[in-house]
């Protein structure tokens, strides 16, 4: 009899708590079940030290590992973020592997015809190049802004488009200039300034979305553009301004991307390698909100780092498998976690009466 | 004294269509006026135009005098105009506070930074002086339609309108909150502020308004004063004929129970019971009504009935099998036919044409797809006859649904459902945002299959239309029956205190509760 | 920066200048040379500072030598390499096809079996056929000698460079590392060399290996590579093509080493010239001159698989351009020991992990 | 207005009106736009190499150029048709071309595969899903494939009959493979609510690894040195009949394409499935109000698209590689494009698919014949899509030479004469 009172307390407390877990908001689910996670591999690991799990426990809580996930993350938290800037004020922009395609090219390309180790204006080359990467992202995004804008292209396909342009000019360009489709070192490097770059533009990106009166035109473009367009605010400005946004921070990621190994290469499918796509999945992982995408691609870029390591330590799993842990992780969170709210008039075009 | 707005022979023409044709219109400030007319009339049209929304093809507008051209709703802001149209455009997930101060918001930090402290003491000081009492930290997704409506006039107000438009406001009323409603109009309009506002309804107008214009085919056809004139005037000036003010009904003798409800509880899509323990049946040539502020569990009920939802308890009975273990398709088949709430997203499919439209619901049926390939020469001839029986226009069967007004996308809905041949009609509001004639052949249509023998339940948030056609009505109140009564023996005030949840006394009301239990 | 350069429109037809014989003349099979040659390059394409670099040196070194004409392609995918094969073939015009690659080799025991009269060689692995000539590397060799000696120089105390750059083994933790590109069964090849030369050299040094899964992606090399160096190695080999170049950034940033891959990386990667110890070279120029001579003397061999090892001198260990001097000559005595040993039969080099 | 101008009129506006028109206009103007493009960013590139000799000159101006933009399109062309035309004198057939030669076989057995990958995306499309994972609904289906026809060929008979056998086996092996990868994001989407363009862009990496390691740890042909499955025997594979051998063109799978198309079509258009695919894919709260089951709808239509995907898998195995290999072509990718030009409509998959089998194997000639980069030909891929995408420009260019615009008719209010 006591035991089964206790039995059904016990059904209780987990039912209560699994009750409390689902009333918490999406981002705060995910918060939650990471640091549950990280905590029971940490205890298990202790208890067990010879286990896998003692093994993923002392891969995992090492300050080495994480600021080479921090690395790994930088360009597709970049990406992230600006694809929410376009996706908040209603232009969904799957474009975003391009742009880091064209902005870690155009940076490479500056840098070395400056000259790496030139300076301009007390500016380092390199930064130079940096910035010309951004400015290379921004154009694109500005192109693609109009198109979907102004010419109401279906915002979708012209995303793809400017995937395929990026992925076809880029090398192209550089067979031209360097001889071939991999620009060849520069001989010098950004160094760990991406991380650093990363959460400043977390912090603005979240400062800028949620507090400023831009962010919330952003937001009721987005959402609402009718509203944004009764209130005497121009719908299509504020998505232009959302565009130009995204080739901005995408930018900054495709130039940390490159700059931070000092070189691009051209081949295949570039030394991109879908970071952009993969930076989509984060900010919709992490619901639009920058910090949520930061947690995301620190999720991406975490795992990333662990599976390198778990090679390493002669697991004996195939690599490759290993290498496909991260893809298969978001897949079950997505089954088992939640879904992601769109911004309603996101994808559909507004047209100002008249 | 100078009208606070006069419009000087506005035209305005859309490609193909002439929306407004030399309309003058002159509103006296500190006043009420309303705006009537029929379905794509040009009502909203004309008031696009003095927001500046549309640029008008002829004509001018003039405000206090002086003429304007508004190259955008921002011009019109700037000299005190503010609309609310039907639609509302607030932003779901904001606040009501940033939602009102939206395009002009108090900032701080050398204007870097939204001063959300500020702006949320001045809704609240704004919404105080007219009583709108609204919390300026609620989320638009969350509070009620009425507090909605109160959200938009905040906004207008909040940028210094003095001449507020409101388009169809009170559609989505109760009756209560649409006497709330007007009462804010006085108040404002004692403050000197003017109020054109846009309705169908003849009452509304002759309630509220101190003048009324009547528009027809795009026209004016008459600006009145509201004092004296006559339901039957208005009425006849609006269509361009005499029309019967209310449906006729004759008694008939209820058959077989067709729909059994009993002890239902449904949730809605958040989770929350939106329908607790309710219960009642419909026989065969009885009309069972509905009434009730929108959201108050009608759209669970009926969804938990049509099967697009599953009730979490409790039984639904259709002559004589049990609802639940059927899939939306077989209730379909099985006579179920539905006129949904929205029209926009369930009842038709927006770029499919009219054709296409007709077989919504019947795409497997024997007599549209035999052996699964579709006859779309037999679904041609079956919209072409609905659009002739129901008089839809424009009278083309290729025309996408998308093109068509919302009174006439409503119209061929009704068609379809009526025309199954069903032995159970489920209608939600069947006449919402259709004119006078279309409702009262829709009215005619409805008593044609309680003649037929069929079961039909009406839920609609229109008063008169509900209890004009109901055999029996219930009244819904936060998930819950708060009574059924017999519609010819109780006031609308007696329903409106159902509505408002309270409790109404008379035997005859517990009466009606037993023999239906019975 | 460019456009032509001779405005006057003469019209000789001899395009570009980044490669003669390159053209719109070519592949119309010109009377006047003794050979003409078709060039399939790898994926990663000219200017990978590596093994298509290599191959163009063996070309030019012909066209120098020989009265040849060319022209080459660079396909993007693996998907063209069939495309380029037939383009050639179908068109008659070409004497020998080169095919660069092991990835083409699929591609190729189709061709040639489509076109048995045409003349192809391959570079990287064997194709089954009577006009393929093939030419493989002993990449587990070189490699044995580069495990060999880092595991040599993992124990020792070798410091490179002044104070500001300084870099340096730690003789007390012995722990070297490889990086592999995509994990196929050529690059396990280096693997298995470099890890039975660790072995060979000292059981007890510890051997890290893993694969980026890229041989595109810089960043994901150097994340490999930190991690290594974190784990205490000293040197790591790669076998990524362009993901090295991260290996390089890595060793630069730890201020440890690396060895390179395919050339001598520390020439053709002057910017890392101070990290990289030894390169593990193949020199593709071999073949691809040999098969262009053999051709053109008639002593083209269809069907032979010519396997370059260390005593061909297809594969070696060559010192780093700046660095290696640093290497001390007992070592690299050592090393040449083993290298005999192995061109003697003495040590079995095993060819999978 | 008069009468023949008003009727001229009318047969425009009902020309208009039929979309599908509509989007074949647009799509050959955004071809002719991106072309242009493509030719200002040949001569442009012209400008940053250096060569001896101009090879084109800005007319009237003494402006060279290193690229003719006009012969490297006619060498595109040219090419992927096996060169019909002599190109040194403009116009001139060769009249020892013949139309089954090998390279139009290659452009041929390009765009078969497209058809396929193109009818698979357009399937999930039109039920309002964006199926990003083709491609790896086509590396699984390859693999079934493959793997099925090894397996089962030492059981069947040799020679034609074991072909009989084989070959359908292995197609239908091809589509049950791809149908189940691609139910996996169906039902994630129908049941858990998961987004499928993340879910699908997943999985296209998650098959791609999993297939690598399976054929790299189990089902290897250890005399190669690339990943790949031993080789399917020569009888189970479909041959070229009329086309060279070489052009690996099967004559049979353009067929089975054809029939793809007109079968997806009849499907989507006249039957009660196709209805219930097409509603949920427009409004899928309408379906469901129209007792349209969503949830199987949406498995059921990324099963289809799955299947179409891995029926491209199939005929890529069978007629072009013979087996598995780590290095699958962008398919699945390129059907995307493929079926955002046809408007998602099967019928204009087949030019869609053409356009782009002629970009690929003109490609090649362009590579092969000079020295413009051939990435050049990716750039002009972007930009036909990305002028289809904008169909509002075309229309805006058009009303500049067109009014459209109807007569003039009052506003009708309703029901003014309803007795
Ligand atoms: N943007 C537009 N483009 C083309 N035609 C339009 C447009 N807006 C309105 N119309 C047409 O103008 C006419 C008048 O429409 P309007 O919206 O003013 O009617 P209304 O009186 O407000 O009707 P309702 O009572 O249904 O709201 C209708 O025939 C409608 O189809
Ligand atoms: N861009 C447009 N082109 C053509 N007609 C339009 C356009 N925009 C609106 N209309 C027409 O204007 C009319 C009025 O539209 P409105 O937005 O007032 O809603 P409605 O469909 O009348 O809805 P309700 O039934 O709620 O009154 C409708 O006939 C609608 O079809
Ligand atoms: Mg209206
Ligand atoms: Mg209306």
């Amino acid at each position: 009899m006591r035991e089964n009172a206790e039995q059904n307390q016990d059904q209780e407390l987990k039912k209560s708590l699994i009750d409390r877990f689902k009333s918490l908001s999406y981002v705060w689910q995910i918060i939650v079940g990471t640091i549950g996670v990280l905590a029971l591999i940490g205890v298990v690991g202790l208890l067990f030290p010879a286990s896998p799990a003692g093994d993923l426990a002392r891969i995992i809580f090492r300050w080495s590992v994480f600021t080479q996930a921090l690395r790994i993350s930088a360009p597709i938290a970049l990406a992230a973020i600006g694809g929410i800037f376009a996706e908040k004020s209603g232009v969904i922009n799957i474009g975003l592997e391009g742009l880091l395609i064209i902005s870690a090219f155009t940076a490479v390309l500056v840098t070395a015809m400056i000259g790496p180790a030139e300076t301009v204006a007390f500016i380092p080359a390199i930064w130079i190049g940096f910035l010309a990467g951004v400015l290379a992202g921004v154009i694109l995004s500005a192109l693609f802004g109009i198109v979907c804008i102004e010419f109401k292209a279906d915002q979708i396909i012209a995303g793809l488009a400017v995937w395929l342009i990026a992925l076809g000019l880029a090398p192209f360009a550089s067979t031209l200039y360097f001889g071939g489709r991999d620009t060849g070192s520069l001989g010098t490097t950004i160094g760990n300034w991406p991380i650093a770059i990363m959460l400043l533009s977390v912090l603005a990106a979240w400062v800028l979305l949620n507090h400023t009166t831009f962010g919330s035109y952003i937001r009721a473009a987005g959402e609402n553009p009718k509203a944004l367009d009764t209130a005497g605010v121009s719908v299509s400005r504020i998505r232009h301004a959302g565009v130009l946004l995204s080739g901005f921070f995408a930018g900054m990621g495709g130039a940390s991307l490159s700059l931070s190994i000092g070189l691009f290469i051209g081949t295949g499918e570039t030394m991109v390698e879908g970071r952009g796509f993969i930076a989509i999945v984060a900010y919709l992982f992490g619901n639009y909100n920058p910090v949520g995408a930061f947690g995301a691609s620190l999720l991406f870029g975490g795992l990333d780092a662990i599976q390198i390591r778990l090679q390493q330590i002669g697991y004996g799993i195939p690599d490759t498998l290993v290498q496909t842990i991260p893809y298969i992780v978001v897949i079950l969170v997505l089954a088992f976690v939640g879904r992601t709210r769109i911004p309603k008039a996101a994808g559909k075009h507004y047209e100002t009466e008249e | 004294m100078t009208p606070a707005v006069h419009l000087d022979g506005i035209t305005k023409r859309f490609p193909g269509v002439v929306a407004n044709d030399n309309v003058d219109l002159r509103v006296e400030e500190g006043s009420v006026h309303a705006l009537l007319g029929e379905n794509g009339a040009g009502k909203t049209t004309l008031m696009n135009v003095l927001y500046g929304l549309y640029q008008p093809t002829e004509g001018t507008v003039r405000v206090n005098g002086e003429p304007r051209s508004f190259a955008s709703p921002s011009d019109a802001i700037d000299i005190g105009i503010g609309m609310i149209h039907q639609h509302f455009m607030l932003v779901d997930p904001m606040t009501i506070a940033e939602n009102v101060v939206l395009g002009n918001e108090p900032r701080k930090y050398g204007g870097l930074l939204i001063d959300r402290e500020r702006a949320r003491k001045e809704v609240l000081e704004l919404s105080d002086k007219y009583g709108f009492n609204v919390d300026p930290d609620a989320r638009i997704e969350e509070v009620s339609v009425g507090v909605q409506q109160r959200v938009e006039i905040l906004k207008a107000l909040y940028r210094g309108a003095e001449i507020l438009i409101l388009d169809e406001p009170t559609a989505v009323l109760t009756p209560q909150e649409v006497e709330e409603l007007f009462e804010v109009f006085d108040e404002l309009t004692s403050q000197g502020k003017t109020i054109i506002f846009i309705t169908h309804k003849l009452g509304e107008a002759m309630h509220a308004a101190d003048d009324i214009t009547i528009l027809r085919n795009g026209k004016n056809v008459g600006s009145l004063d509201a004092k004296g004139v006559t339901r039957e005037d208005l009425a006849q000036r609006m269509v361009g004929r005499e029309v019967l003010m209310e449906p006729q009904v004759t008694p008939q003798e209820p058959g077989e129970v067709t729909l059994d409800v009993s002890h239902l509880h449904v949730e809605d899509t958040r989770g929350v019971e939106a329908v607790s323990d309710v219960s009642f049946s419909v026989r065969s040539g009885e009309i069972f009504g509905i009434a009730g502020v929108d959201g108050n569990g009608q759209s669970e009920l009926v969804e938990a009935i049509t099967g697009l939802t599953n009730p979490t308890d409790g039984d639904i009975t259709y002559r004589g099998r049990q609802l639940e273990s059927m899939t939306r398709r077989e209730r379909i088949d099985s006579g179920i036919a539905y006129v949904p709430e929205d029209r926009h997203e369930r009842g038709m499919v927006m770029p499919f044409n009219l054709v296409q439209n007709g077989i919504l619901g019947s795409q497997h049926t024997s007599e549209f797809a035999p052996s699964g390939r579709i006859n779309w020469e037999t679904a041609g001839a079956h919209a072409t006859e609905i659009i002739e029986e129901y008089d839809v226009r424009p009278p083309t069967a290729e025309a996408t649904a998308e093109s068509l007004s919302g009174g006439n996308q409503q119209k061929f809905i009704v068609g379809r459902e009526f025309d199954r041949d069903p032995e159970l009609v489920v209608a939600t509001h069947p006449t919402r945002g259709v004119d006078i004639g279309a409702m009262e052949f829709i009215h005619e249509r409805i008593q044609e299959l309680r003649a037929n023998g069929k079961a039909i339940l009406l839920i609609s948030s229109k008063l008169e239309e509900v209890q004009g056609l109901s055999d029996r009505l219930a009244v819904m109140h936060e998930g819950e029956f708060s009574g059924i009564v017999d519609p010819s023996s109780v006031t609308e005030e007696q329903i409106g205190l159902l509505m408002a949840g309270e409790s109404i006394s008379g035997g005859e009301n517990a009466a009606l509760r037993e023999e239906d239990v019975a | 920066t460019g456009g032509p350069t001779d405005g006057n429109g003469s019209d000789d037809g001899n395009g570009s200048g980044n490669g003669d014989g390159n053209g719109d003349d070519t592949g119309n099979g010109d009377a006047d040379v003794d050979a003409n040659i078709g060039m399939i390059y790898a994926e990663a394409g000219l200017g990978d500072n590596s093994f298509n670099d290599a191959a163009q040196r063996g070309l030019l070194e012909a066209d120098e030598d020989f009265n040849i004409s060319f022209n080459e392609v660079e396909p993007d995918d693996t998907g063209e390499f069939s495309q380029f094969q037939r383009q050639f073939s179908e068109s008659g015009d070409f004497d020998l096809i080169s095919c660069i690659g092991f990835a083409q080799e699929d591609a190729l025991a189709e061709s040639a079996v489509d076109y048995p009269d045409q003349q192809y060689m391959i570079v990287d692995t064997v194709v089954e056929a009577d006009n393929v000539a093939n030419y493989v590397f002993k990449e587990n060799e070189g490699s044995f000698l580069i495990g060999y000696l880092s595991a040599l120089l993992s124990q020792t105390d070798l410091t490179i460079g002044s104070d500001d750059d300084e870099r340096s083994t730690n003789p007390d933790e012995s722990v070297v590392g490889f990086v592999g590109g995509v994990d196929a069964p050529l690059i396990r090849t280096f693997q298995a060399g470099f890890e039975a030369g660790v072995e060979y050299a000292d059981g007890d040094v510890e051997v890290i290996s893993s694969y980026t899964g890229s041989f595109n992606d810089p960043n994901a090399g150097r994340e490999a590579a930190l991690s290594m160096y974190d784990d205490g190695a000293d040197i790591v080999y790669h076998a990524s093509g362009g993901t090295g170049v991260g290996v390089f950034q890595a060793a630069d940033d730890e201020g440890k080493f690396a060895i390179g891959v395919d050339s001598d990386q520390s020439l053709t990667e002057p910017d890392f010239a101070h990290v990289i110890l030894a390169s593990m070279v193949k020199l593709v120029e071999t073949p691809v001159y040999e098969s262009i001579q053999n051709t053109i003397e008639g002593s083209f061999e269809g069907g032979s698989v010519v396997e370059l090892g260390l005593e061909d001198e297809g594969v070696a260990c060559v010192y780093g351009d700046e660095i290696g001097d640093e290497i001390s000559d007992d070592i690299k005595d050592d090393v040449d020991d083993v290298r005999q040993q192995i061109i003697d039969g003495e040590i079995d080099v095993p060819e999978e992990p | 207005m008069s009468g023949l101008k008003k009727r001229g009129k009318d047969v425009l506006r009902w020309l208009v009106a039929r979309s599908g028109f509509e989007r074949a206009i647009i799509s050959l103007a955004s071809l002719v736009f991106a072309i242009f493009v493509g030719a200002l960013i040949i001569l442009v590139s012209g400008r940053f190499t250096t060569c001896s000799t101009a090879a084109f000159y800005l007319p009237f101006t003494s402006i060279g150029f290193c690229y003719d933009p006009i012969q490297i399109y006619l060498l595109l062309f040219n090419g992927a048709l096996g060169s019909p035309f002599l190109l040194g004198e403009p116009g001139l057939l060769d009249p020892e071309w013949s139309i089954f030669n090998f390279r139009f076989g290659f452009t041929l057995k390009e765009t078969t595969l497209l058809v396929f990958t193109g009818l698979s995306v357009a399937v999930a499309f039109r039920a309002g899903l964006f199926n990003i994972g083709t491609q790896g609904q086509l590396v699984v289906g390859a693999l079934t494939t493959a793997l099925t026809v090894i397996f089962v060929a030492p059981f069947v008979p040799e020679g034609t009959i074991g072909g009989l056998i084989l070959v359908p086996l292995g197609i239908i092996a091809g589509a049950v493979g791809g149908g189940v990868y691609g139910a996996i994001p169906g039902a994630l989407k129908a049941y858990a609510d998961a987004n499928e363009v993340i879910t699908t862009i997943m999985l296209n990496f998650i098959a791609a690894n999993i297939a690598f390691v399976l054929v790299s740890g189990v089902f290897r042909d250890p005399s190669s040195s690339v990943v790949a499955t031993e080789r399917i025997p020569e009888y189970a594979r479909l041959p070229a009949v009329i086309f060279p051998a070489a052009s690996d063109f099967a004559e049979i799978a353009l067929i089975g394409g054809l029939l793809g198309i007109a079968g997806l079509y009849y499907l989507l258009e006249y039957t009660s499935i196709g209805y219930d695919i097409r509603t949920s894919g427009v409004q899928p709260e309408a379906a469901e109000y129209g007792g349209v089951n969503a949830k199987r709808t949406t498995v059921l239509a990324m099963t289809l698209s799955g299947a179409l995907g891995g029926i491209g898998g199939a005929m890529w195995v069978l007629m072009e590689t013979a087996r598995w290999e780590s290095s699958v072509p962008a398919l699945g990718f390129d059907g995307i494009t493929v079926s955002i030009l046809a408007g998602n409509n099967p019928l204009g998959v087949l030019p869609a698919a053409f356009l782009f089998g002629v970009l690929k194997g003109g490609a090649l000639e362009v590579a092969f014949q000079t020295d413009v980069p051939s990435d050049l030909v990716g750039v002009l891929r972007g930009l036909i899509i990305l002028f289809v995408a904008m169909p509002e420009f075309f229309r805006m260019i058009g009303s500049h030479f067109v009014d459209l615009s109807e007569d003039e008719i009052p506003a009708q209010s309703g029901g003014e004469d309803n007795a």
